[in-house]
């Protein structure tokens, strides 16, 4: 049954996938992509990773969907263009077979993999303990390769930076992003008022529960980044102009505690990013406190872009 | 293992559709196309113990945050370009500049 | 291998950069110039007491980060290779802040700029990402700090905002991301295949079975994608001559050493012997390729700055030669040929810096790059011209430069290990990068009859940094044989 | 008590998958937009809905069947407005004839 059922969720991937890149239109590919993210979630939860289907469903189907939307909407025209550089069907088969030898290789590769299979999964879970967290994904994240994790917030921070940059001289300072009129009536502005409360509730319950169940960080956070970009595009919240103090310390807040509690690890403990005895969880939920607020940032400032507006 | 092949599948439809697509915006599509295929093979590593390992899976988690970044920035650029020049492709120029 | 005593300088150098570009981004404006410039001298100092403490004991150092030891925790190592590239890094980050100052600064009570904001951020970004790449153990957190490079040269490259280098750092990054995904492929199944990540633990571990033979393919071919190894160097020239020269020298001369530092990792730790010896040849072949078209590319270029781009995909080449003359030979040979090739990139790291930054200069005086009317460049701007050509020394390989020692040591090796048609390439390139430079300084020294005038000021101070990055490149082969041996510490 | 929860569940998880397999056979058959999206937003908020009502004696706990029950109401307020902003783009960028 099970296996059917597995059968079918990877076929019906694929199909996606394969609609996706064939489709015409823009706009359509976007949407095959989000329902492909979606069931890529929910190979996630049958490979028993509901933490990665959250960030999957949230981040790579959600926030990656809103992200391409805009850019849809934006980048209309370009067609005749588009069809001169298409490439000869030579140059595509060339390419399909090359791309066929890839997945070919890894298919064989994957199929051969040793066993009995390798796994860290006995030693990750026996130090949690000393780390009073119950979740093993959040005890690798923030402890055992809590350099990855840091990495990975800084380069949240390198993004927003860069995608700023990439603005006309006169708009540095301005507001990010499209302005959107208020919406006083109709559905969105309904929406925008009667869902964020409940978002922004369940986004930090997300990113509290992460230390011992399923969620974390980065799902909590991009949760809260949603209610952010729905409040946003009503025109019932103002993005702040890239110029202000508040919004760039937001965004640096995570990865500065981050490394805050890393340095005091020197003190207080064996080195960078060890945790004392005892300690380890508040200071955990310390550091996943201020990465929540700062992925929230970043992830609505990356879906706004470069400032355009002026303050 | 059934989802070990579907990856591999996947990555190589992303990999077709990131190199023979002319559209930008597309090839960013296929490359999200692409990565949800490489992440899937993590999740199939990680299950292959008789405990899933959660070292793999939070291996995904970072690279979905960065494929995330990659795919916004990547768009700003399109976009700019796009506002300065019309162009949505990154062909050779048939004029020099 | 256990953690060292001074592994905390390991985190240091990775700490110290990435905390001043966070606050330089919170606090703005001036502040964010002056975070980058203050952190110059401790980034050195960090990179200098590591090569002294290398070369005091002889032996790595090693942090593990957190206190947990791989393969559940991430070790970051310094060996000779790395300390060498570290200091390299700080010698060049801070030439280029230096330089920078003049095209970046911003007046006390000025308002804030974006591309001065941008570039001081990302001057320390980058340096943060390359001390991580240099230094990581495992091949995760490697990736991650070729994402934070890859997005770095990004931002630094697109800092002027013209349409141009919008199109040449998209295809810049297509292939970058490309070369991402491929290199994730591939520590997919290597820790399916030994449940690690870690280098050292890999290189025991490693056999050559199936996904082993897979994922070295794939992380190979990504990795070359990055550094623009022939023929898949079609993003660089337009993606490193586009940019400003600030960014250009740290595009040319750094980033894409992290990813050849990773592929020797690869090669010569994690993969068995077996597989590397098959693999040698092809890589060299490839290098040689590069070598060749990339020289004669370069002679035909009519643009300075092109020409410059072309002749690292030429100078890239010679970084592969060093694989079969390093695999299965005799060790005193593979000793030779490995640190002619490590010195071989930090030569080309300096002398290819100090080209793009006395190129920009000479552009910026002239208007223009146009070689065939340089005419009367060596007296409007003659440091950078001096500059121009001491760093031509070195990628010629003529002595005394460091460029002479690097090819020197690359061609003992392939004679002493009888593979000769591997010197023949080296030769040849030695001429035709001999071609190209005195291209331009021919039509650089020519004078013209009617007076002229720089179109901007030249810079003196920005001139004197592009000469000295040029007059180390060539010191660096005046350095004692024991200086090399650090490069050595821990192969 | 027991087999009678189990027939309850039964009929009742079985009529939302009639509706879902309605709605979807809808979607692919109905001639114009605006009564697709009627079909839809039927079939899904009702189907759900049953579902969701023939999964709460199993939740385990008040707290587990409230949280179904609130996820079968955003999906009916997402559902909602987003069918009312798509119908109303729809009126406005094809006037009726």
């Amino acid at each position: 049954m099970s296996l059917v059922l597995d059968v079918m969720l990877a076929l019906a991937v694929i199909g996606v996938a394969g609609w996706t890149l064939l489709v015409r239109g823009n706009f359509p590919a976007v949407i095959g992509f989000v329902a492909y993210g979606l069931l890529l979630a929910l190979v996630w939860v049958r490979l028993g990773a509901v933490d990665v289907a959250l960030t999957e469903a949230a981040l790579g189907a959600g926030a990656t969907g809103v992200l391409l939307l805009f850019a849809v909407v934006r980048l209309r025209g370009g067609k005749a263009e588009i069809d001169a550089a298409t490439p000869s069907p030579p140059q595509r088969v060339a390419a399909a077979i090359l791309c066929g030898v890839v997945g070919l290789g890894l298919a064989v590769a994957m199929l051969n993999l040793p066993d009995p299979a390798p796994s860290l999964a006995a030693e990750a879970t026996r130090h949690l303990p000393l780390l009073g967290v119950g979740n093993p994904i959040t005890g690798v994240l923030m402890a055992y390769r809590g350099l990855d994790t840091l990495l990975e917030a800084v380069v949240l921070v390198f993004a927003v930076l860069a995608i700023w940059s990439m603005a006309p001289d006169r708009r540095w300072g301005a507001i990010p992003g499209p302005l959107f009129p208020v919406q006083s009536s109709g559905p969105l502005s309904l929406l925008a008022r009667v869902l964020p409360p409940i978002g922004i509730v369940v986004g930090i319950h997300i990113a509290w529960v992460g230390a011992d169940a399923p969620g974390g960080k980065f799902q909590g956070g991009t949760i809260l980044a949603a209610m952010g970009i729905l409040a946003w595009v009503a025109g019932l919240w103002r993005l702040p102009p890239v110029a202000s103090r508040g919004l760039r310390w937001a965004v640096v807040a995570g990865p500065l505690v981050f490394i805050g509690v890393g340095l005091l690890g020197f003190v207080i403990a064996d080195g960078f990013l060890s945790y004392p005895p005892g300690f380890a969880k508040p200071l955990i939920l310390l550091i996943e406190a201020a990465m929540t607020l700062s992925v929230a940032a970043a992830i609505v400032l990356m879906v706004a872009g470069p400032p355009e507006r002026p303050a | 293992m059934i989802f070990g092949v579907t990856g591999a599948a996947l990555v190589a439809l992303g990999l077709y559709g990131l190199v023979t697509q002319p559209a930008l915006l597309r090839k960013i599509l296929a490359f999200n196309l692409l990565g949800g295929g490489v992440f899937l093979l993590f999740g199939v590593v990680a299950r292959r113990g008789a405990v899933a390992d959660p070292v793999p899976q939070a291996l995904v988690i970072t690279g979905l945050v960065v494929a995330f970044a990659a795919t916004a920035l990547a768009l700003v650029l399109v976009l700019r370009l796009f506002q300065i020049t019309g162009a949505a492709t990154i062909a050779e120029d048939k004029t020099p500049p | 291998m256990e953690a060292t005593p001074g592994g905390f300088l390991l985190v240091l150098m990775l700490v110290v950069p990435v905390t001043g570009l966070l606050l330089g981004f919170a606090l703005g404006g001036r502040l964010a110039e002056r975070m980058a410039l203050w952190l110059l001298p401790p980034g050195l100092a960090m990179a200098a007491v590591l090569v002294a403490g290398l070369l005091h004991a002889k032996a790595p150092v090693v942090a593990f980060v957190g206190g947990w030891a791989p393969p559940l925790g991430l070790a970051l190592r310094a060996d000779g290779l790395a300390a060498a590239m570290l200091l390299t890094t700080a010698l060049i980050i801070a030439a280029i802040a230096l330089f920078a100052r003049a095209d970046y600064t911003t007046a006390p009570g000025a308002p804030e700029a974006r591309a001065p904001l941008a570039f001081w951020c990302f001057l320390l970004a980058l340096w943060a990402a390359l001390n991580a790449a240099f230094l990581g153990g495992d091949l995760f957190n490697l990736f991650v700090a070729l994402e934070m490079l890859t997005f770095g040269a990004l931002a630094l490259a697109c800092l002027d905002g013209k349409a141009t280098q919008f199109k040449a750092e998209l295809r810049y990054l297509l292939f970058a991301l490309i070369g991402s995904v491929l290199y994730l492929l591939g520590t997919v199944l290597l820790y399916g295949a030994y449940g690690t990540l870690d280098i050292l633990l890999l290189a025991e571990a490693a056999r050559a079975d199936a996904p082993t033979i897979v994922a070295a393919s794939l992380m190979t071919v990504g990795l070359l994608g990055k550094m623009a190894l022939f023929p898949l160097h079609l993003w660089l020239p337009a993606a490193h001559a586009g940019a400003p020269p600030a960014a250009s020298a740290l595009l040319s001369g750094l980033v894409v050493k992290a990813s050849y530092v990773l592929l020797l990792r690869l090669w010569f730790w994690v993969m068995p012997a077996a597989l590397l010896l098959a693999v040698a040849p092809i890589l060299a072949l490839l290098g040689a390729a590069a070598i060749l078209f990339g020289s004669l590319v370069a002679l035909r270029q009519a643009r300075l700055k092109l020409l410059v781009a072309y002749s690292t995909v030429a100078q890239i080449g010679y970084l592969f030669l060093m694989f079969p003359l390093v695999a299965g030979s005799a060790a005193e040979v593979a000793e030779r040929a490995w640190t002619g090739g490590a010195l071989q990139a930090i030569s080309h790291a300096f002398a290819k810096a100090a080209m793009f930054l006395a190129a920009g200069v000479i552009a910026r005086a002239l208007g223009h790059d146009r070689i065939a009317e340089l005419q009367g460049a060596a007296r409007i701007a003659p440091l950078s011209v001096l500059a121009f050509g001491l760093a031509g020394l070195s990628l010629m390989g003529i002595p005394p430069s460091g460029g002479f020692s690097a090819k020197w040591l690359l061609l003992q090796a392939a004679l002493d290990s009888g593979q000769w048609w591997w010197a023949l390439v080296i030769v040849a390139g030695g001429l035709l990068t001999g071609g190209y430079v005195f291209r331009v300084l021919s039509a650089a020294m020519q004078g013209r009859s009617a007076p002229i005038f720089p179109l901007a000021p030249v810079d003196a101070a920005q001139e004197r940094v592009a000469l000295g990055l040029a007059v180390i490149s060539v010191l660096l082969g005046l350095l004692p044989l024991g200086a090399f041996g650090l490069v050595l510490i821990g192969r | 008590m027991n087999l009678f929860l189990t027939l309850f569940s039964g009929a009742a998880i079985t009529a939302g998958v009639a509706f879902f397999i309605a709605g979807t056979v809808a979607l692919l058959r109905f001639p114009d937009p605006l009564s697709r999206l009627h079909a839809l937003t039927k079939a899904d908020s009702l189907g759900l809905g049953l579902i969701v009502l023939g999964l709460l004696p199993w939740a385990g706990g008040w707290l587990a069947a409230l949280k179904l029950i609130l996820v079968w109401l955003l999906v009916l307020l997402a559902g909602a407005t987003a069918t009312q902003m798509i119908a109303e783009h729809i009126r406005r960028s094809e006037p009726p004839p």
